[in-house]
């Protein structure tokens, strides 16, 4: 639809008081990344303001809710610091990442050869999810002890169920006449896989990797507040003793960095992969 | 009493029996006798419990020192006007085939210890001639011992579920306090703003009353104080509570310095110590003095028990 | 209305012997069981001859996808035997002595044209005795004038294109039946046109047999020599119609009168059913 | 497709190993409620006897790990501790999961209504999604108190994000030919919502209900963990700093049990309010 | 082939007036901008007089329903002006001059068969003077046979049934105009046939001025007054048939060799644009 199509969507009759943004936007592209960037922008940019000038006029002591000032302070003062803790969170994330989901894709294969083991660990597995992981961080950590592992664990753990449930769902979800084509075709149980099932699952699984990839890093901070002394976890509490309002929230976006351009990259990769309409059948 | 003033009381950690006077002073009305409201709110692991007084969420919060010294030297408005725990408990345990019998046995060693403790740690490794360097300082507690992921682990001699699992080791435990080995603050301080304690003093008095008659009560009820604490706190463990119970109120609450000075006593030179201590080792300000974490007015006004 | 023109074989049919292709006896197919019970199809007997083209119609539901998948080897039929040449179709289907068009063209979309036709010598080829007899994937593009799109994805193509990939699919493996249905059901009528005359084109060459559902009574007539039409559900054989068409068919016989009668004649049949 | 159609999916042909297994499967029903919760019993029983098995063989310590055994015993001891203090947790889930699902609907509404509202703060709201709502806990109790209330906050963040979602996904996917039906009925945009976008977005909105509906229990419990003396996370940590493994894996389960409760319920909403089959179109 | 019948309307159009119903004027429409621009139809000149049944037909994306939402004011024209009874697409729409039926049938899944036909009125009527002249829905329901389903939800009809849901939906407003896109194009042609000739009845009945967009030659020569045929794109009229066949339709009319002769010329005429 453009412009020539009379406004079926019908979005934009009531101009509610905001004439002035009305204004501005007329100004912007009207589609495309850069208008979703620029309009995100302004609509962040006035939550900073507002932010702002709520600290500012009631007075809130920054050891309380720092403003967004402070917190662009301690930004520019700790990024050595907040840098070099990214490091081991990172690396926890990524590691807990690859092998949480590289379990979840086997064993939802191994669902897929083996409908039997499916029907009896399937279920099990959904239950299993609504335990709360953040519960069992710490009988990780005495199982596998002070090092990386725990952290990876519990990132890895994290990524799991989503991956599982998505790549369950994608193996599965294959169009039934390709599988008739296939049947027709007299191809085995491994050329149904490798030829179908595999490419039917990968906009699945790509969709829990973009989920998972941000869970991931909440994941390996959780694993870092049961013990660690380094990584964005330990800075967190360590500047929730301290008082350090600023720094705690300068921490908690560097988390939200890291989880953002994860979940970038993976977008890229899945742009990269699928290159084909998902939703199209041919 | 007439109109009884609503007062917060914010606990430094979960309640269990560390903070049984207070828990008994509310069950058994004694805040009441003295025209308080008191509701109060207890701690947990993901909280800096100073920050509800900052916030004015509570009027009066038990912490810890290194918390207040934090504080000050950020001149943040807070002051303690008290403290319930005569020596800080905090003490480093190890199993004995390691024979580690002092501190300076600690190098090369795994400790395992709070985050919040490194300070603590490091002034120990000073008095004895060693640094952080010298140990490997990991986040670990009683069961990673006896996995022999950590060669030392630091807790406080009350909590009778650590202790337990290392007064059942066969080959015996050495432990060494912060306490005996040159860092002598107190715990379980009583923290207002400096605010409260110039404009509400009487209700800081009123309060410090009431407390002292809780823990004094708590000290001659123990059994029924454990089971009020329980009702309280209902996943704590009488077996677990009692013998806790009856080792803080010997050890810690009730000392030779109470039987002198009273109940919650504090010591200003052991603040100035210690702040020079931390000083040292850069951890807060040179300027800061005793009287930046401390007054001493409430104790003053308020007659207090004196027993041991 | 007897004049059933047997095409020349010109290409890789075995050429002469007007042999039965498939055989179809007493074929009984039943669905689910209890009070779900549905009876699709009721003893269909149908011989097929070898290079012939028939076409199934009958209204929605009545059975003609059920016959074609038992033909196929998808559906085991409830009672009854079906033959083709004289195998059964377990082992016809492993011998890819049939291929099937269906009526999405259910093309892979992560693959290229090409790959898509080279499916076949990909898939199920370990039951092959030798694949000598296949041909060429680009051979089997040109025949569907596709040549120029090898590598083009499917979601580039119209839907007249993607299922002339889909019929050089079935094709490749040179199969001696080719059974489809509805193959040309989602297509416009102006492009369904041309196919029908293309599919003509490739039968006449290739001496195929073939079996065709639609639902197009003109479609039918225009392209069959036989015409089954088939009754209401529990479906059996309400009639046959051989068709009176002369054998070469251009798009001009479209809107033959002779069409038009003999549609007349299959909608008569079909409201007996 | 039943027992008649040549298995396509090709599901059983390697039977590998698990003979005995084959052998028993074949009695069950071969579809239905009945079959899923067997199977699943049975794959959820083995994992409890190997689990129990290791205990047992390899000696581990019940304050590392508790066996089977030992936390069917903590249950049995502690029921009245778990259901009294199971109370406060649902009451703060309950409470969060109506006003995250409540707000995040109404905004996701405000989008609908006003494009322009929808450009600049959706995407800030996807990047707020990003921050690990566990590391703000502390900043909602210092901003919020001691009470139910930052408890039920947390709940509530944690359901928002998805339900925002997914409702912003179900407002606008409604099919382009009713939208353009209604505009050829000339229809308000209220109309449009009421009759069209409303019911489009159910489906969505139920979807995001019950992954919310298992979140906000988590949420609950990281809420109690700031600071409480009821509810399953206080009972959690307190059972985690006494070293009573058996009550910490019990209580677990519990808030498990919770989850799955709130799941089910939601659930059969959804089969109450949702009677068309979303999935077609007519 | 010169016979325009003009059906004596019996129903609800006002009788007699030959006057134009809808008038189109150099309508040109272009989408998009730059580079991706795409003239969809230039210049179209066609006037559609009371009570008459105009079809449309092309190749695939030639325009035909580009031209039929610009008189829907789904699309505002490029260029050029529609009259419809003299007003503008807008304000016909919003008076409800017209109603339009698409190739889906466009049903609320969540609500019942009646509930659906009532929609008109349960929103947009706002704009409407008075509702007086508009039909009970069960009525509506009668019309297309479908009385006995009023509590029905959509899932529960076959797809032949859904259509006549829509075109019940389509005649309770009592519109002047019905426009339709492709209506029975998702539909088996048995189906098909059986809902032309219903068609044909109401459009009899109800003296409405029909609109029609099809892909079929025959169902555009079976149904029409007249055929509009559209070339490839930038589309323009490239002729316009007189239908010669009686005003009295019949299933049996469908294959008499007068449709197919007339199929015939269309042919001949798409094949020249
Ligand atoms: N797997 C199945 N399970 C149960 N019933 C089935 C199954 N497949 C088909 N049927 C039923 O069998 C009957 C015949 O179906 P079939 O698909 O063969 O009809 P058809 O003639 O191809 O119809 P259409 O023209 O709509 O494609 C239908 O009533 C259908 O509902
Ligand atoms: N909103 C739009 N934006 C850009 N191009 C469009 C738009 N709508 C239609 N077109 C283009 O305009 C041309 C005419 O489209 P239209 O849908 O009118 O064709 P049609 O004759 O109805 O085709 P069909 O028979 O396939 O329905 C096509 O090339 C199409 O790609
Ligand atoms: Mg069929
Ligand atoms: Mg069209």
């Amino acid at each position: 639809m453009n412009q020539d199509v009379v406004n079926i969507a019908g979005q934009s009759e009531t101009a509610t008081g905001v004439r002035l943004v009305h204004r501005i936007t007329r100004l912007l592209p009207d589609e495309g990344p850069l208008r979703v960037a620029l309009m995100g922008g302004i609509g962040l940019s006035s939550i900073v303001v507002f932010w702002q000038l709520v600290c500012s006029v009631f007075g809130i002591p920054h050891y309380l809710v720092p403003s967004p000032i402070d917190v662009v302070e301690a930004i520019r003062r700790d990024w050595a610091l907040l840098a070099s803790n990214a490091v081991p969170t990172i690396t926890e994330a990524f590691l807990g990442f690859l092998i949480g989901n590289f379990v979840a894709i086997a064993v939802a294969i191994s669902f897929v050869y083996n409908k039997i083991i499916q029907e009896m660990y399937y279920p099990g597995a959904i239950l299993i999810k609504t335990i709360p992981i953040v519960a069992i961080a710490p009988v990780l950590k005495i199982m596998l002890g002070n090092g990386i592992e725990p952290k990876v664990a519990v990132a890895a753990l994290i990524c799991f169920f989503p991956t599982l449930v998505n790549a369950v769902r994608g193996f599965t979800a294959v169009s039934p006449n390709l599988l008739e084509l296939m049947h027709v075709l007299s191809a085995s149980k491994t050329e149904v896989f490798r030829y179908v099932r595999l490419y039917g699952a990968l906009p699945y699984v790509f969709s829990a990797l973009k989920i998972s990839v941000t869970m991931c890093v909440l994941g390996a901070i959780v694993g870092e507040w049961i013990g660690a002394n380094k990584g964005i976890g330990y800075v967190l509490i360590q500047s929730m003793y301290d008082f350090d309002t600023p720094r705690l929230f300068a921490t908690i976006l560097t988390a939200s960095g890291i989880a953002i351009a994860g979940f970038a990259i993976v977008s890229v990769l899945e742009k990269l992969v699928i290159t084909w309409d998902p939703g199209e059948t041919v | 009493s007439a109109a009884s003033k609503d007062v917060t009381l914010q606990l430094a950690w979960l309640p269990n029996a560390a903070s049984a006077g207070e828990i008994i002073a509310l069950n058994k009305g004694f805040f009441d006798e003295v025209g308080l409201n008191v509701t109060i709110l207890p701690g947990g692991p993901s909280a800096n419990t100073i920050q509800e007084v900052l916030s004015g969420t509570a009027e009066i919060a038990i912490g810890y020192a290194p918390q207040i010294m934090y504080a000050a030297d950020k001149g943040l408005p807070i002051i303690s006007f008290g403290a319930a725990f005569q020596k800080a408990p905090l003490t480093f345990f190890s199993l004995g085939e390691k024979n580690i019998t002092s501190v300076a046995d600690w190098k090369g060693m795994r400790v395992g210890a709070n985050q919040s403790s490194a300070p603590q740690i490091a002034v120990l490794l000073d008095n004895a001639g060693l640094t952080l360097d010298d140990i490997t300082h990991v986040q670990g507690r009683v069961p990673a011992l006896l996995q022999d992921q950590v060669d030392i682990v630091a807790t406080w001699p009350t909590n009778v579920a650590d202790i337990a699992l290392i007064v059942d080791h066969p080959g015996g435990y050495n432990a060494q306090s912060i306490w005996d080995n040159g860092l002598q603050f107190q715990s379980n301080y009583y923290i207002a703003l400096k605010e409260t304690l110039q404009n509400e003093g009487d209700m800081l008095n009123a309060f410090m009353a009431a407390v002292d008659k809780g823990w004094a009560w708590t000290a001659d009820n123990q059994a029924e104080a454990v089971d009020i604490l329980v009702e309280f706190a209902p996943a704590l463990q009488v077996d677990k509570e009692t013998p806790s119970l009856a080792v803080i109120i010997e050890e810690y609450i009730y000392t030779d310095e109470t039987l002198e000075s009273g109940f919650a006593n504090v010591s200003r030179d052991r603040w100035q110590q210690t702040l020079d201590r931390y000083a040292a080792l850069g951890e807060v300000k040179d300027s800061l003095t005793a009287d930046d974490v401390h007054d001493g007015s409430v104790l003053a006004a308020v007659p207090r028990t004196k027993r041991d | 209305m007897n004049r059933v023109v047997q095409p020349k074989p010109e290409y890789w049919a075995e050429a002469g012997s007007a042999a039965s292709a498939i055989q179809l006896a007493g074929i009984n197919v039943t669905f689910g069981s209890g009070n779900k019970k549905v009876e699709a199809i009721a003893n269909i007997d149908l011989n097929v001859s070898q290079g012939e083209f028939v076409s199934l119609i009958g209204h929605s539901g009545c059975g003609k996808s059920t016959l074609l998948r038992v033909i196929a080897d998808i559906i085991k039929p409830t009672r009854g035997s079906a033959l083709i040449y004289g195998e059964s179709p377990d082992m016809a289907r492993r011998a890819r002595t049939f291929s099937m068009v269906f009526q999405q063209s259910v093309l892979m979309p992560w693959s290229t044209v090409l790959e898509n036709v080279r499916l076949p010598f990909k898939v199920g080829s370990r039951n092959l005795q030798s694949s000598s007899q296949a041909m060429d994937a680009v051979e089997a593009l040109r025949l569907v004038e596709l040549d120029g799109f090898a590598t083009a994805k499917p979601a580039e193509l119209s839907g007249g294109m993607r299922q002339r990939v889909a019929i050089a699919r079935a094709l490749v493996t040179k199969p001696r039946i080719l059974l489809m249905d509805e193959p040309f059901g989602a297509l416009d009528e102006l492009v369904r046109d041309t196919l029908n005359v293309e599919l003509l084109k490739i039968w006449r060459k290739a001496g195929t047999t073939i079996v065709f559902v639609t639902h197009s009574l003109h479609e039918a007539v225009f392209l069959s020599q036989r015409v089954v039409v088939m009754s209401r559900r529990p479906s059996h054989i309400e009639g046959i119609m051989e068709v009176d068409l002369p054998s070469e068919r251009t798009l001009d016989l479209k809107d033959d009168p002779r069409i038009g009668a003999q549609v007349a004649q299959l909608r008569s049949m079909l409201d007996a059913g």
